[in-house]
């Protein structure tokens, strides 16, 4: 039963440590945190929230193509891993990527136009929603295929060994993706070549409308760490700044060659797999959803912030509102930018010889 | 096969269709079961299998962890000990993550081990563009899996075509592979009723004619018979033949119908080059050479993976337009 | 490093229980073994032995065609674990799996004449060494493909289960295949239905020729059976009596409906990846293979027999010979059997409807 | 391309041609490494890598677990961020393993991002029968990876293609995937010391001749030459056409080819139905109809898995005789 232990108390970051791993308990008092980062985390998180209720807007009315995953409740997964990364270092995402993406700091216009389908897209229009990417920034790409990141960000992150950096790699991933033997590959090369990854699993409780406990028989999907030789780590995942603080040591565990740490944030999805609709749907209580929006992270956060005197509500609302103008400008660009032209079909299919991409 | 079987006279969706027959042979044989994500509770993302979960059980509708091999494997071990399983794999293109399973063990077991082995699974899935679901989730890999000894494949191309194959594929001993297409799901037409089966291997002749065959599969069946209806306007009869299974493939019935018309194109969904047309093109030339006043047409999408754009997908999907262009190519170069 | 708890010491049988699993402890009194028992055990490796022995020989001697994996060295595994299972129990095997067959009961003048490509064959010829199969003694075949098997074989417990039989389906697996997806899945798979399936790794300390410490960084693969909620059990695999307790309380587990259960046993394989030669090769010392056969599991069992009175040196020695003189009878009619007919190529691809088969 | 480009006078096997190739191209260039199973320590099972890693270290040639997916992700998330990976995947058939890696993420990545990733991947792997390995172990799929948009595709005749084309992949920014055949590894012919390409997408006129043409590939073009002998006996002046790269396909060298001979064959070890050999003639029936004297026929494995018993084996592997036997049908047939 998902609510046993369910984050409404909310979690202490808990570590399970693995044979031979150098894992450091879960006490994160060593991170300090600072009231800029605390504002950067807030931010990321409002604008994923506001970019996605509103794309989601734009989908149910079709003015969207396709099918979007949405991100809201999860927000302060992304924002708090995010916030520890830089433009080297690398993310492998998932069919639910557009948070990921606001959270590297992803152009907001290009994104629109990516949904939209247009050539001024991140993609040119050719991958849409589950294929959105900016490379520039280390995003390696939404993805369509469940389990296809774990492999990928190895990868990355053998790139950046090889090269000899202190860039990392981390890779999003659902409760449900933790089910495909390609998350198991990954984690068993990771931790036996040392890799500089994190492998950030975002439990939502399902995989698309299978609750966690259908689909697998353990409760804590970080208590696979120890079978790779590498810690597993439980984090509320709805709180940004627990998370924050335990990317912040898995983080730099990687960075300093020390290996791959799994770290699984408990969240929530509040819409339906696909779209908006969130409640009255058959795989779970209205009364779930409700409970689990008791805690919204973006809520829980900002209750925070103004406790310490750091961003009072009125800062708050005001930096919504700027975001949401923001937003309503990207989806203008996007409304009013053209559709890619028939023939770019066939185009960037094979890099040309000599070409600069 | 010919028009002559005629469809009773209730309309059905082709989801419908589909869901009545796995519903159909799970009330008759025990041994029948259906396995895949979401198919249980949520009656599929496709809602094939709603309702099943309700009359047969969670036993017998089993929702799956997301993994494919594992499904897969699970689908071959029970069919190799005696359960007659149907295995949904949501999308075709993910079968690329059970491709071992599917090709190296479903399709060989029964030879290696000199054939005593006896694996009546069929494994369903959803396939084609149009959709506005970008390349991950749209392809059309039918080919991959007529390349393969071992394997049925079959693609229907409306809802009797559906629920008659289905009931086939899953009364059959062997692995059937039943290709669906998504853009055809809303598709209605009559459906019999009770319990029917379209054989394996006998093509059908949809649209009898003496000019011009046009061999079609899936969702391009229907936008053969409207190409057949604008090259009717300029005076010319075009058979459509549908071959329903296309391994095995009857290759009597489409050379036959060759020798006829003299001409043929092939059209398919599936990107053209190494697309299943090809080999129908060799087969023909190889089968009716002497009788051929045109080489042998196909229309497929083009070389590039399906683009999410709908600008972009619109222009690479193939329809009737494009089909009737070909056919009026093919003539205008004949000599 | 492989001697660091080498089984040369060896091994107590451990339970690595997991949260949530009903696993008794490690201690197996509970089961109790009578003579027939070990004399069963002993035979099942006697003429495995004596089997795989003879077999690379003629592959040696280029009379085998193909490439031949000899089980030699780990007979205490798959005697220890069948001698627990009836002919209504499954095994799922790998390319080494001879050794699989014959402790099931397989006949060894059918199997002989696979090897040799004979009409005889129990696969026609069709399938030789590594497709080696006997469905009516539940044995679903070895596999070219490694980690094939796991994902077979949930799908035969799945159907005993469906069937409401008390069967139990045993899969055998390498330390190598511990690391494909398919074991992720399988192991899942089986966990969450409670199917009873019994995985038994045969952890030989390599994948083909590079060592376990190079292909994972955990040393023993049951710390893997938590992650799925399964009881993980680590066995002395050189001892076939320890192997057969670990196994008879892991397949009793299975047959009440708790579950399935990986079960690791530590073994050496003798001779070469394929082939007889197992000294002088570039991935291990000869030192370590002589001071794995000082535990020949054999030997071991042999000695233990007679100092308990049940079998003497002389029995061991009568029965060896006996069981040498059936197998050169299997190897003769084997040898003196037919090829299969050309025309029979395209014959047992599909099975034609209303044939027997 | 024709037969001008004369080769060296040393003598190489194949295996070490393929060898060499990976030395000089990881002497040359920093971000090539290979990774694979037992590629390292033991130099691959079937001794390609041997040698590497005492020049190389361990860090550029990497013994890597059985993880098919593992490794694929591993080659295209390193050539994402700036690497040029070669990955070895022991045998062709062991592709379906990590199937979704190659078909649906390394061919589609560039496609799907819009243009923006540069993929300089190469996959090698060995593919062919006859070596008594059964099913699983003997399989010839090019066809499969031909109809992938995003792949290039090369299959080596001979010692000299296998450098030459292993270099050309290596340098080339895309996805190529290389498939070796095990039975040729100790074929000895010519091959030039110093670094050289062969261009991809360019077919080679093995033999010229004016009667017949067939197209043949990998092992197939030894099997032809010596078909092309048997049949000169007739007095018959076959042209033999070695396309080096599958995709994309010379088809301009192949139809000049046919219009010149009027009459063609496709050769492959890989089964018949679905093979690439399928495409080839459908497009040389399409380009050259009006040339054609006979329809165009293909050699290839019959349509079953590939059986163990070296009878059968023999049975089943295509050779010189059945291509001239072919060849002598397809004249006999001919109007
Ligand atoms: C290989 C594959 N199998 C199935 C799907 C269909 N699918 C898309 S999202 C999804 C659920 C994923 O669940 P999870 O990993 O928990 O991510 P979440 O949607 O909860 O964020 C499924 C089954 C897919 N896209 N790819
Ligand atoms: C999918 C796949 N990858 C690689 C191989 C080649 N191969 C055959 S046996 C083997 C080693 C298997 O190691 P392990 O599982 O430990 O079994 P062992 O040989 O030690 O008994 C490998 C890599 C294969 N047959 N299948
Ligand atoms: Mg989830
Ligand atoms: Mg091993």
């Amino acid at each position: 039963m998902i609510f046993d232990d369910s984050p409404t108390g909310g979690y202490r970051s808990r570590t399970i440590t693995s044979p031979g791993s150098d894992a450091r308990s879960g006490e994160v008092g060593c991170v300090d945190i600072n009231r800029e980062t605390l504002l950067d985390i807030h931010r990321r998180m409002v604008r994923i929230r506001v970019f996605e209720e509103e794309a989601g807007k734009l989908m149910e009315s079709g003015k969207i193509p396709g099918a979007l995953h949405l991100y809201v409740g999860e927000e302060a997964v992304a924002a708090g891993v995010m916030v520890n990364l830089s433009d080297q270092d690398k993310i492998t995402s998932t069919h639910r990527g557009h948070g990921h993406l606001v959270a590297k700091g992803g152009d907001l216009k290009k994104m629109y136009a990516e949904l939209f389908g247009r050539a001024t897209g991140y993609c040119k229009g050719k991958g849409g929603s589950m294929h959105i990417s900016d490379l520039d920034l280390g995003m390696l790409g939404a993805n369509g295929i469940v389990g296809a990141g774990p492999v990928i960000a190895i990868g990355a992150a053998f790139s950046d060994k090889y090269r000899h950096t202190d860039n990392v790699t981390c890779c999003f991933f659902g409760d449900g993706a933790s089910n495909e033997g390609t998350f198991h590959e990954a984690a068993n090369m990771a931790a036996l070549y040392k890799l500089p990854v994190v492998f950030v699993c975002e439990n939502n409780g399902f995989g698309e409308f299978t609750r966690q406990e259908r689909h697998q028989a353990v409760h804590d999907i970080a208590d696979r760490a120890a079978g790779y030789g590498m810690p597993g780590v439980v984090v509320d995942g709805m709180d940004a700044v627990a998370v924050y603080e335990a990317a912040a040591e898995a983080i730099a565990r990687a960075r300093r060659g020390a290996g791959p740490t799994l770290l699984e944030c408990k969240t929530y999805r509040y819409f339906d797999h696909v779209g908006v609709r969130g409640m009255g749907v058959v795989y779970r209580e209205d009364s779930e959803v409700l409970e689990w929006r008791k805690r919204d992270p973006i809520a829980l956060m900002e209750a925070a912030l103004a406790e310490q005197g750091i961003l009072s509500a009125e800062q708050a609302t005001a930096f919504r509102d700027s975001t949401l103008a923001e937003v309503r400008e990207a989806i203008t660009f996007a409304e009013e930018s053209p559709f890619p032209s028939p023939d770019a079909l066939l185009e960037d299919i094979y890099t040309l010889a000599g070409s600069e991409t | 096969m010919t028009t002559s079987e005629a469809p009773a006279a209730r309309q059905l969706s082709y989801v419908a269709a589909v869901g009545e027959a796995f519903a159909q042979l799970m009330r008759e044989d025990q041994r029948v079961f259906i396995a895949g994500e979401d198919v249980s509770l949520y009656g599929s993302v496709f809602g094939v299998t709603r309702g099943l979960l309700a009359e047969f059980g969670p036993e017998r509708v089993l929702d799956t962890p997301i993994s494919e091999s594992g499904i897969m494997g699970l689908g071959l071990g029970a069919a190799a000990t005696g359960l007659r399983p149907i295995i949904d794999i949501m999308f075709m293109d993910f079968l690329g993550v059970c491709m071992d399973e599917v090709v190296n063990q479903v399709a060989k077991m029964k030879y290696m081990f000199g054939g005593k082995a006896r694996l009546p699974l069929t494994i369903h899935t959803m396939a084609g563009a149009g959709a506005n679901m970008a390349a991950q989730h749209s392809q059309s890999l039918e080919a991959w899996f007529c390349h393969v000894p071992g394997l049925k494949v079959v693609m229907p191309s409306g809802p009797y075509e559906a629920k008659g194959l289905m009931v086939a594929a899953v009364h059959d001993d062997n692995p059937v592979l039943v290709i669906n297409t998504k853009t055809l799901l809303g598709m209605r037409a009559a459906v019999p009723e009770e319990l029917y089966e379209i054989p394996l291997g006998q093509a059908h002749i949809v649209r009898p004619g003496t000019n011009f065959t046009i061999v079609a599969i899936g969702r391009m069946v229907g936008e053969s018979l409207k190409a057949a209806e604008m090259l009717a306007a300029d005076g010319l009869d075009v058979e459509v033949i549908d071959p329903r299974t296309l391994q095995p493939f009857d290759t009597e019935t489409v050379v036959g119908s060759v020798r006829r018309t003299h001409r043929a194109l092939i059209a398919h969904e599936a990107v053209r080059f190494g697309g299943i047309g090809a080999e129908f093109a060799a087969q023909i030339q190889e089968e009716a050479f002497d009788y051929l006043d045109a080489p042998v047409g196909r229309v497929g999408a083009p070389f590039s993976p399906v683009p999410f754009s709908p600008v972009l997908e619109k222009e690479y999907v193939p329809n009737a337009e494009r089909i009737a262009a070909e056919v009026r190519r093919i003539l205008g170069k004949q000599v």
